[in-house]
């Protein structure tokens, strides 16, 4: 069933001579990405940098980045989930068509001398971004890097890892994680975590009109969400926490304004590998953290009757 | 014994989790007994008659009227008995069922039939995506019994499924068939994109031409005897399959070879266009 | 004025979470912050200890912080069906208070992965 | 204040086996005397001391990888409901931090050791471990595919490297040293292994798994660690491993080491066909050689996760099984496979090791010296620990379990030919009084004046696997915490860590190399103690 193969970033340093970049423009959106990381730094085993590795980048347009690769592999819209699943079958020595390939806007030579490559790679990485996970196909475009990496373990040694944007992004994954069970998307209305994207993911909640109140905290969803999601939020009363008046805070009933992460409010971030890393704030906000204001309100909230019905603490029949 | 018939009165504001809505949950109940059963309204818990008008008590027939768009999991898990819906319904609708059956006349939501292992399940208008699929990590989804959509679905129908039937009358969203390892949809009006991805075994049979995956292999052109038993069964649900050589044949693709899979997606080319081609 | 420094910052705006900047900053703002890449120094430089903003708005008004607390819990508190989203830019310890508040409102906890 | 009153109490530290006597608490200690204090009437009752789980995965990047890997286990296992007094949380195999807490003090468990922590991300798992209630923790910490420890014992600086070790105990706040498959991890990041103890590990020249064990084990007694080098030898579950197993054993040459989860390193025959128990063999030599302890590492059947720093078996077990695979590597120190997987009772291998675990811990004659542990998640989930105790407790149950296996699979093990029963005191010296002696926790697993008032209290159940599986009170620091099932109270646990001495000067020496290897800075490296939840700083001790 596939799986998910990945490593830290030092891993990559120390190790990587096959370094690919699928649906990502590290250049403009993870400038460090290349020189701190991957691509240029000087490794255990790859002592001479960015002259021991090899570097593929997979987009639909040429970006910033190409200038830093060895190969661009143009690959038209919407087909990455088609050249992943070709890949996949040329790993495994199936025969693929090469008119069947035409669609991917790539040649059948250009994706076996891609295979060729990561086979006889030592250690081989393959970063996405959201040009991959984003697109037509989302969850199933990831999983099938994420697969391909996991199966290329047959032949040599194989990673892969999503470029995770928004600061720490991660950290709310690692903590619901350990806090519920699930990574996002946890719906606690049974007194008990219960997960499924799609059913209880932000954008499909708003749409459907499933909410009926919201706090929003780290995120302004009045900038980015599709419309009608924003005109939910609109519609309810919804709290905001931000360092900034933001577009949200705008169609909110609450908005309350609070220290910006890591400038002047300290804690953990978590980086795109899971490494959890101290934030050292290097100014005094004269507004209170998110933290401390959060816990307020639960306090406040607390202080009212519980809902929950008295029952037990336990059930082994879960909805 | 006369069916349990339940109006709703009132829409709910946010989803309603109903399930109670099951012949197993009902079927030896008396009328109050019916009427105080729980629901849960998002975190609050109500009782059903604070949403329905019930009438009818200890049946295993039930029928239930009015726009339930918003209520989830009626008929989960049950075993026996018969449900008719007139109106729409929200998610889950049938899933984790071993039998009995559920008739929509209306729209479904996404997961109908999802992990079901037997009995029957019809909406006559469209419905959402995951019909008769696996839940999140799960290995398996759709383990028997049979599913008929008229209308058209969301994504992954099927996913995951070992067994049974999947009927789609009008068009499929992406990934039909996703991760299938057994049993059969029948697209009566194709597929979006991606049609059997990551398919390991079990077969799709599409009247309509679809975008094949680059990873699946034209193995042959014909009309296999299988699909003529398989037709009789079709008929059954009043559902129609060509399979007289005069009318036309099958192309049938082998895949996913990224798997690599020994799934078959049957086409059907129709006589004019097999001797056009 | 003197400045103050603080090595071996992190820098916390995109997935790369650089923990090895070097920012100098007065009692005001950030000066600079060095081994930060273009997008990091901007971020380090964009913030000042300035009020630009009100403390709390409550349906539009000027407050303190404690009555928006009062209001924000009657709203989620109220709700059947709340919603606590976001979770980007906060650091653990919040997304943490924040999880555990969503469990107390019998809500939903969702972050920016879900897109 | 509290007092116990009627019970029969086992307390093996002072070879008090079932005697009827009061038991005292105040200030969350055990005392002599209490006057007018609350009493439980525990007449009827069996009175132990909080049991204490020597090798237990529940808090870090592993298991949490192995959380987001099986939402279709969360769903289907026994749920916590948020009330007044406990948050919401899902047990199964790998629950929740706040359902770990739950679920081991709702059998009496009131101490745990959590056995992989890397250095790189302690910080995530200390702060799960906060997220942990009830229970005091402790963990160790993965050195033996350090790199940087590799090169010291390359370049033979053994002074050098026990500073360097020394620095990073204190640097991960952990309680001891861990040590998994020495050498193979390190070779695994270029999808190698370590299958032979002299041979050098990839990479090097001179070092070899041998050196580093014996290197490890030295360093750890020479900084006086309370708890021994905890090590999971090479080879685990591979057919014929007995072999690796004992020349490990006789490598360390009488140092002390707990061997952690034997029954993964108790293996006959060549392949997967002819594999067999060699538990005997294995358990002989643990009898004879009293420098070491063990825990079982049980295989109950069922479904499970298995979580191993150990990638490279993990790559093969996804090989065998088909079934998902996680892999985490971890920069210059350690990495991690998960793999979802279930031992069927029809599965030869897997009778086999069903058998391995009973067999070593009905064979070990001395139960100070072997441990009830599944090595959670990897042999079954901590929670059915009751039943264990029931197969150790009662031949006959045990001979009902083994009537449906084939007779291929009987001839592959020694179970039958076993008689032996646990008693009550045995039990609890395996679940409590050993394990804490292992541990170097002078307050744990014990009822005597000055012990943590750690108690458990179970009504006296014919049916060994209820009796022990729902406890009457738990009572943890003195306080009654859980009660007929109901978790009644749930106090946060304390950390316990040690400060092994070290050289300032090591510093200096590390900085560069780590700045070299590393992709963070060196200052942000070592867990910072405001991390710690209720620190507790045990003593180093005098190993000679």
């Amino acid at each position: 069933m596939g799986g998910k193969v990945s490593c830290t970033l030092g891993e990559v340093k120390n190790r990587a001579d096959f370094v690919l970049y699928w649906g990502g423009n590290p250049a403009e959106c993870h400038p460090r990405h290349f020189t701190k990381y991957a691509l240029m730094p000087k490794g255990r085993f790859v002592p001479r940098g960015r002259k021991d590795r090899t570097m593929v980048l997979v987009d639909i347009r040429e970006t910033k980045s190409v200038k830093a690769a060895d190969i661009f592999l143009q690959i038209r819209p919407g087909k990455d989930f088609e050249a992943l699943s070709i890949l996949r079958a040329l790993v495994k020595g199936q025969h693929v068509d090469e008119k069947q390939v035409a669609e991917t806007g790539l040649t059948l030579e250009q994706l076996t001398d891609l295979v060729d490559r990561m086979k006889r790679a030592k250690f081989g990485v393959m970063f996405f971004g959201m040009g991959l996970s984003m697109t037509r196909g989302k969850h199933m475009n990831s999983a099938s890097i994420l697969t391909l990496a996991a199966e290329l373990n047959a032949y040599t040694k194989f990673v892969a890892m999503p470029m995770r944007g928004h600061g720490n992004v991660t950290g709310a994954d690692v903590v619901m994680r350990w806090t519920t069970g699930y990574p996002f998307g946890v719906n606690f209305s049974r007194g008990y975590p219960r997960y499924n994207p799609g059913e209880f993911s932000t954008v499909d909640l708003l749409v459907r009109g499933d909410v009926d109140a919201a706090l929003i905290l780290g995120a302004d969803p009045g900038a980015t969400m599709p419309q009608p999601a924003i005109d939910h939020l609109a519609r309810i009363p919804t709290v905001v926490l931000d360092p900034k008046v933001t577009h949200t805070s705008r169609l909110a009933r609450v908005h309350i304004t609070t220290a910006v992460t890591g400038i002047s409010a300290p804690g953990t971030g978590y980086r795109m590998d899971e490494i959890p890393l101290p934030l050292r704030p290097a100014l005094r906000s004269p507004y209170p953290t998110d933290e401390d204001v959060v816990r307020r309100i639960h306090q406040a909230v607390a202080e009212k009757p519980d809902w929950m019905a008295a029952g037990g603490q336990t059930t082994t029949t879960q909805i | 014994m006369s069916a349990i018939r339940l109006t709703l009165k009132e829409q709910p504001g946010v989803p309603l989790e109903t399930e109670v809505l099951s012949p197993d949950a009902l079927a030896d109940l008396a009328h109050d007994e019916i009427r105080s059963l729980p629901v849960q309204l998002g975190k609050r818990r109500r009782r059903l008659d604070d949403f329905f008008e019930i009438e009818g008590e200890r049946s295993d027939e039930i029928e239930v009227h009015g726009d339930l768009s918003l209520l989830k999991w009626i008929g989960r898990g049950m075993s026996r008995g018969r449900l008719t819906i007139h109106g729409n319904v929200g998610m889950h609708l049938g899933a984790y069922m071993t039998g009995g059956s559920i008739e929509v006349h209306g729209d479904a939501g996404d997961w109908v039939g999802a992990e079901m292992g037997d009995g029957l399940i019809s909406v006559h208008g469209n419905a959402g995506g995951q019909i008769g699929a696996a839940y999140r990590g799960s290995p398996t989804g759709m383990r028997g019994g049979t599913i008929v959509i008229d209308g058209s679905t969301g994504l992954e129908v099927g996913m995951r499924m070992k067994k049974g039937t999947i009927v789609i009358g009008d068009t499929a969203k992406d990934f039909a068939g996703l991760q299938m390892k057994g049993g059969n949809i029948v697209l009566l009006a194709g597929a979006e994109l991606r049609t059997g991805a990551w398919m390991i075994r079990g077969t799709i049979i599409s009247l309509k031409p679809i975008a094949m995956l680059p990873t699946f292999r034209l193995a042959r052109s014909y009309n296999p005897e299988f699909l003529r038993l398989y037709a009789r069964f079709l008929s059954g649900l009043g559902i129609t399959l060509p399979c007289a050589a005069d009318e036309g044949r099958y192309d049938l693709y082998s895949g996913d070879v990224s798997v690599p899979g020994k799934g078959e997606i049957f086409v059907w080319q129709p006589a004019e266009a097999a001797a056009s081609r | 004025m003197s400045l103050t420094i603080v090595d071996n910052a992190t820098c916390a705006f995109c997935g790369c979470v650089c923990d090895d900047i070097e920012v100098h900053a007065d009692e005001h703002k950030i000066v600079a912050a060095k081994r930060a890449c273009i997008l990091g120094k901007a971020w380090f430089l964009n913030h000042t200890t300035d009020k630009h903003y009100p403390d709390a708005l409550v349906d539009g008004r000027e407050t303190t912080v404690d009555e928006a607390v009062q209001v924000a819990a009657d709203l989620l508190d109220r709700a059947d069906m709340p919603l606590v989203y976001g979770m980007s830019n906060i650091t653990c310890e919040a997304q943490r208070e924040a999880v555990a508040l969503a469990e107390r409102l019998g809500g939903v906890a969702d972050s920016h992965t879900s897109l | 204040m509290l007092r116990i009153v009627g019970g029969q109490v086992y307390d093996p530290a002072h070879g008090i086996d079932g005697v009827v006597q009061d038991v005292c608490i105040q200030d969350g200690r055990i005392v002599e005397n209490v006057d007018a204090a609350p009493t439980i009437d525990a007449s009827g009752m069996i009175v132990f001391p909080g049991g204490v789980d020597v090798h237990t995965h529940v808090a870090g990047g592993s298991i949490n990888f192995a959380r987001a890997m099986t939402p279709e286990d969360h769903r289907r296992t026994t749920a916590f409901i948020r009330s007044q007094t406990n948050r919401a949380g899902v047990g199964g195999m790998t629950p929740t931090t706040f359902a770990t807490g739950y679920l081991y003090a709702g059998m009496g468990w009131t101490t745990v050791n959590e056995a992989a922590v890397p250095i790189l991300s302690a910080k995530h798992t200390h702060e799960e471990l906060r997220d942990i209630p009830i229970v005091d923790k402790s963990c160790c910490v993965l050195l033996a595919n350090n790199e940087i420890l590799l090169d010291l014992l390359e370049a033979g600086e053994m002074e050098r490297a026990r500073e360097v070790v020394a620095w990073q105990i204190w640097a991960s706040k952990a309680y001891g040293v861990k040590a998994v498959n020495p050498g193979g991890v390190a070779a695994w990041k270029y999808g190698k292994n370590a299958e032979q103890l002299s041979e050098p590990v990839d990479g090097y020249h001179k070092v070899t798994p041998a050196k580093i064990v014996a290197g490890l084990a030295q360093i750890v007694d020479d900084l006086g660690l309370p708890h021994p080098l905890h090590l999971h030898c090479n080879n685990l579950g591979v057919p014929g491993n007995l072999t690796t197993t004992l020349e490990t054993m006789q490598n360390l040459d009488g140092r002390r080491a707990h061997m952690a989860h034997l029954q993964y390193h108790a293996y006959g025959g060549d392949d997967w066909s002819t594999m067999r128990s060699e538990a005997p063999q294995l358990a002989d030599y643990m009898n004879a050689h009293r420098n070491f302890t063990t825990d079982a590492g049980a295989v109950l059947f069922g479904d499970t996760v298995t979580i191993t720093a150990d990638g490279p078996w993990q790559h093969l077990l996804y090989k065998l099984t088909g079934r998902k695979w996680g892999n985490l590597d971890v920069e210059n120190e350690t990495g991690c496979g998960i793999v979802p997987y279930t031992y069927r009772p029809t599965n030869l291998v897997n009778a086999v090791q069903w058998a391995v675990g009973l067999e070593l811990l009905l064979l070990i004659d001395d139960p100070w010296r072997v441990f009830l542990t599944t090595d959670h998640p990897n042999g079954a989930c901590f929670w059915r620990y009751p039943e264990i105790i029931q197969l150790l407790m009662c031949r006959d149950f045990r001979r009902d379990c083994m009537a449906g296996q084939s007779d291929k699979a009987l001839s592959r093990i020694h179970l039958p030919d076993i008689d032996r029963e646990y008693t009550l005191y045995e039990i609890a010296t395996i679940t409590s009084a050993g394990p804490a002696r292992a541990l170097g926790l002078p307050r744990k697993g014990h009822l005597g004046v000055g012990a943590d008032a750690d108690v458990v209290i179970y009504d006296q159940d014919d049916d060994v696997a209820r009796m022990f599986g729902h406890p009457r009170y738990v009572i943890k620091g003195g306080e009654i915490v859980i009660e007929d099932g109901d978790i009644r109270a749930t106090p946060e646990g304390r950390g316990l860590l040690v400060r092994p001495p070290h050289d300032e000067q090591i510093e200096a020496f590390l900085r560069p190399l780590f700045e070299d290897y590393y992709t963070m800075s060196f200052d942000n490296y070592s867990v910072e103690m405001e991390r710690i939840q209720q620190p507790e700083i045990c003593d180093c001790i005098d190993t000679e």
